[in-house]
């Protein structure tokens, strides 16, 4: 599946996008956080607090606990400041 | 009723007297028009800019989603939302919300949730340029914007 | 906090991009802009014209006394109130309100009391004119707007 | 003092203003509004539901009860219905 990163999650972990391949038993969003924590000081830096970390699916705004299997893009991103 | 909506993410700035001219002009059964302009604000002159990152595609379809939810809930007549990302300086505009009703709380109560949702789910955010020439912070999301959000959940 | 306020009870129609370009412009301390426009509606086409009366000296006064608690209530940075008497097409504006500020509450809240206000407040009334050349009647003031205008006394 | 009317109110009197002067035993609005009602048949009708009737005392809404022995300006009109 596609990760996409935006604002600072981008900026810590230094890409906007890559394509991931998390194991099977990465079952929900709270889980691939966790996997992806652990790929690299960068990675554990963005995610050092996963409860502020918003995520969408396919564009669509999640929960921490929504299965990931289906999901084609999957987006990492700080709580919204626009408007 | 016709449930018009226009929504556009975009880099250039927009005109609101043409906004709203396309969305009433010819019509009679519109009572009562409400803008929201969101402006650059610098009150401290410390800005020299902010940076607005959005998430392309996914902005389109969260607005999309909330103009749904205002149209549902209240008879509007006409809505225009119009979303800015890139680079602002101090004074430009942002955002604009518009909403066409025949009657005035209608309108006003519709603008106020479409703001509301924009600000706490719609996919921008706000990267400050200190006019000293130093990085700034990423702008942080307010307690009382999910506030602000929340209090349409309950009525 | 500069109090800027323009009042103007007038004949003529108003442009609403010129009344936002002289209330913000240059400014870089505000960051919402709402804007009220009440148009002539006429759901049924039976309506030729809508007549507004009103009382010279007393409205510009009672108006004042209306901007002046809005600015007592809010942190506003401009306000500006034009309501139009005379004859005016389905169509028309008649009224516009506009409040700046800091923050987009402040901007919201004050439009909408000085519109509730001005419906139960400001001496004008208007009288129906009817597509089939019979004289209308004298439109009806309506409980709902007692009770938009009573519910800021709550808060 | 000058009275002046307007919408149905004046339209019911057939005149925009006039100069009056009540007696003294007239105190305050509500006593102006009875005096006024038995000047003639198109005063009777202009104020036959004296609840209804808003008055603004020297450009100043009052209530039926504020004394009128100090107005120069009365006025007599129905709800508001402008904005």
């Amino acid at each position: 599946m596609k990760a996409v990163y935006f604002a600072w999650v981008r900026e810590r972990i230094g890409r906007a996008e890559e394509e991931i391949t998390p194991p099977a038993h990465v079952a929900n969003v709270a889980d691939l956080i966790s996997w992806l924590s652990e790929k690299g000081e960068e990675y554990a830096y963005a995610f050092e607090k996963p409860q502020v970390i918003r995520v969408a699916i396919d564009r669509t705004h999640v929960k921490h606990d929504t299965p990931i299997h289906q999901a084609r893009e999957i987006a990492f991103f700080p709580p919204m400041t626009g408007g | 009723m016709t449930q018009q909506a226009k929504i556009s993410i975009q880099q250039e700035t927009f005109d609101l007297a043409q906004e709203m001219q396309s969305l009433a002009q010819g019509r009679a059964d519109v009572g009562a028009i409400v803008t929201f302009t969101g402006l650059c604000r610098d009150e401290n002159a410390a800005l020299s800019a902010l940076e607005l990152e959005h998430y392309p595609g996914m902005a389109e379809e969260e607005i999309a989603r909330v103009v749904s939810q205002a149209q549902a809930r209240w008879p509007l007549l006409g809505v225009t939302v119009i979303h800015r990302y890139g680079r602002m300086a101090p004074g430009d505009q942002i955002v604009l919300v518009i909403t066409a009703s025949s009657h005035r709380l209608a309108a006003f109560e519709s603008a106020e949730f479409l703001m509301d949702y924009l600000k706490t789910r719609a996919p921008f955010w706000k990267k400050e340029h200190r006019s000293d020439g130093t990085s700034g912070d990423w702008v942080s999301a307010k307690d009382h914007d999910d506030h602000a959000a929340a209090r349409w959940e309950q009525i």
